[in-house]
């Protein structure tokens, strides 16, 4: 148990990478690579965890009453969720501009492709 | 781990592991009743563990998730229309299960949290769920279309 | 490079990162551990300054740099994406067909927008006492405007959403942020300082000196981003179209 | 005893995460990083990092799913040369 | 001159609507508490009558 969450993100983070080297769509990558990034989150709040640990929000909790949780893994979390989505996006726009240019989203078939 | 956090488990186990399943596997229609019903099994056991672990501001996950799961929900109607109009799948019973399983929920959570605006967040929280749960499956099912006919949006 | 030796490659590749993260995992400290020594301290300066949500103060008081970074990067994903998705020669734009959606899922989606935008706007303002932020808040917020696209039809979006101001409010949101660092820089400390404004009382929204002013910025900012993504992709997905009149482009 | 809470989670997003992966068509795959968005905020929510589990809910139950099938309207159409503009 | 009345009051029943959800929503009731969310609820009132115009007209 002390070690399955960190197991578990590497888990994700081995079926995104297959996920990702072996797609014939390359929507079907991108949210390959979504997987991969919520590895890291699992990892990150996985370190971050108290057992009997509750979150350090204060707005219904005493200051000091109960063992709180490691903020600063959860600030470098949250932001990355949000970044990551428009990143998604900016990669889906460039796969349609691949579609676009190619005409394919296969990456097989892309890589035949010359110009 | 009190009766609240025991019944979150259940419910995790019960409602959201065949809904993880369900989503993988199968023709479309079913796949996004399945999610649908995820959002709900998941707002519920959001409402649980914030009973269960003593800390009333977790209540805010299941009110944005009220809000905005039937929305994912009807965007996978909307625009999986042309996979969904074959055979749309029925959803009835599913809903009501839904719609049975939010009342108990917030009927407990409200009893334990007692009178006062955190109940009444409770309440709206419930029927925002129940109202999203039963528009989403009637439009994933079908229910509309037949009523209209519609081009694919 | 043929596929199956590409499957080879994969699987040792593989198995190797596999092995190190496994042998890197029995190394870590154990789950559920009490050494969190960045945590208590980040915890004792969210309470001297008065901030109740820890993580929004890590977030926008003592990592208020780092933030500008994640929000930089946003802002340049939403730039290229706009860039990439533009309108080129030989596309034409097409007005999108109207579509009739059954009245039940209409009258929830009128309902259900301002209800929706409110929520994000709570969560947006309560980002330094609940758990909630301009981040998550933005995010609900764009997401509410897009159910008149579920409600109805884009043209109805498009009526009520005119892009050039969702992207001069991300533009202002980013230059918000960063005016509010160098107003620090102006106010004698240093930059994205969190000296400038008194704490306030505990768990009140005017608590935290500058970190709800960056909350509502940071929202703004990803709210009118996501706006912005959106739009582009409805266009593109809706709207523009392959003119057939025009020469064949190489692609076909 | 709380470890079966996070045990369950944990494997609820191991699975959801293999899913989306196996899952190759792209629309179908939306739906799947659905669930796993839910998963995974109901492992944050076990973690108690609720502005996470928040952060995760609100982009992976519209935005993200929104974003994809949107690419996929858009690639398929070009794809299969369908005119009319939806 | 009844159009005009007609959007103020729409406007007016979608502010009280949110105004009550606002103070619903929220913990502890005070005065800034009740200024932002009354600014907020006039953002959704306006929100709610544009879309309502928008949807109307084809």
């Amino acid at each position: 148990m002390s070690v399955l969450p960190y197991l578990v993100a590497g888990w994700i983070f081995l079926a995104g990478c297959y996920g990702i080297a072996t797609s014939r769509h390359l929507v079907h990558a991108v949210g390959c690579l979504a997987v991969c990034q919520s590895s890291t989150y699992v990892l990150l709040l996985a370190v971050g965890y108290r057992d009997g640990g509750t979150a350090p929000v204060h707005s219904d909790l005493a200051p000091g009453s109960r063992p709180v949780v490691d903020p600063v893994v959860q600030a470098l979390a949250l932001t990355d969720v949000v970044v990551g989505a428009t990143v998604t996006a900016l990669l889906l726009a460039l796969v349609m501009q691949v579609a676009k240019r190619h005409g394919t989203v296969d990456p097989d078939e892309l890589s035949e492709l010359r110009g | 781990m009190n009766g609240w956090l025991w019944t979150a488990t259940v419910l995790l186990a019960v409602g959201f592991g065949p809904v993880v399943w369900a989503v993988a596997t199968g023709p479309v229609g079913r796949r996004v009743v399945a999610q649908n019903f995820g959002t709900s099994a998941v707002c519920l056991v959001m409402l649980l563990l914030a009973q269960g672990y003593q800390r009333p501001s977790y209540t805010d996950l299941a009110l944005v998730l009220a809000v905005l799961g039937p929305v994912g929900t009807l965007v996978y109607a909307r625009l999986l229309a042309d996979d969904l109009s074959p055979h749309p799948p029925h959803t009835n019973l599913l809903t009501a299960a839904a719609a049975l399983a939010t009342t108990a929920v917030v009927v407990a959570v409200c009893a334990a949290t007692g009178p006062g605006r955190a109940m009444v967040k409770l309440l709206v929280t419930g029927a925002l769920l129940v109202a999203g749960n039963v528009i989403a499956s009637r439009a994933v099912s079908g229910g509309y279309r037949n009523a209209e006919a519609t081009s694919h949006g | 490079m043929s596929r199956r030796l590409r499957m080879w490659v994969l699987a040792v590749g593989g198995l190797g990162v596999a092995a190190l993260l496994a042998a890197a995992a029995l190394r870590l400290p154990g789950f559920g551990g009490d050494d969190h020594p960045y945590g208590e301290r980040a915890v004792e300066a969210s309470l001297a300054r008065r901030t109740s949500n820890t993580i929004a103060s890590v977030n926008f008081d003592q990592r208020a740099f780092d933030t500008l970074g994640e929000e930089t990067i946003l802002f340049a994903a939403v730039l290229g994406t706009v860039v990439l998705l533009r309108q080129t020669r030989d596309e034409r734009q097409v007005r999108p067909a109207p579509e009739r959606v059954a009245a039940p899922v209409r009258r929830y989606a009128l309902v259900m927008l301002p209800v929706a935008l409110l929520t994000g706007l709570y969560v947006i303002a309560h980002g330094q006492l609940s758990p909630g932020g301009g981040f998550q808040g933005g995010v609900v917020v764009a997401t509410a405007l897009h159910l008149l696209y579920i409600g109805a039809d884009y043209r109805a979006l498009e009526r009520i959403r005119p892009v050039g101001l969702y992207e001069v409010g991300d533009a202002a949101g980013e230059a918000a942020y960063l005016i509010l660092g160098v107003a620090g820089l102006v106010g004698g400390s240093a930059f994205l300082a969190n000296t400038l404004l008194p704490y306030g009382t505990f768990n009140t929204l005017a608590s935290g000196g500058t970190v709800p002013l960056l909350n509502a910025a940071v929202g703004m900012e990803v709210a009118c981003a996501v706006v912005v993504l959106l739009a582009r992709f409805l266009d593109q997905a809706v709207e523009i179209e392959r003119s057939t009149g025009s020469g064949n482009d190489r692609g076909e | 005893m709380a470890d079966v809470l996070t045990v369950l989670a944990l494997l609820l997003v191991a699975v959801a995460a293999t899913a989306a992966v196996a899952v190759r068509d792209p629309a179908r795959q939306a739906l799947v990083l659905a669930v796993l968005g839910l998963a995974l905020a109901v492992l944050f929510t076990v973690l108690q990092a609720p502005d996470v589990a928040l952060s995760q809910l609100a982009v992976g139950s519209a935005l993200t799913p929104l974003l994809i099938l949107l690419s996929v309207r858009k690639v398929r159409r070009r794809g299969q040369r369908e005119d009319g503009g939806r | 001159m009844g159009r005009a009345a007609a959007v103020t009051a729409e406007l007016l029943a979608w502010w009280l609507l949110l105004m009550a959800a606002w103070l619903v929503f929220i913990s502890t009731v005070d005065a800034l508490e009740g200024f932002v969310g009354a600014g907020c609820a006039l953002l959704g009132a306006l929100a709610a009558c544009g879309a309502r115009r928008a949807m109307g007209e084809r």
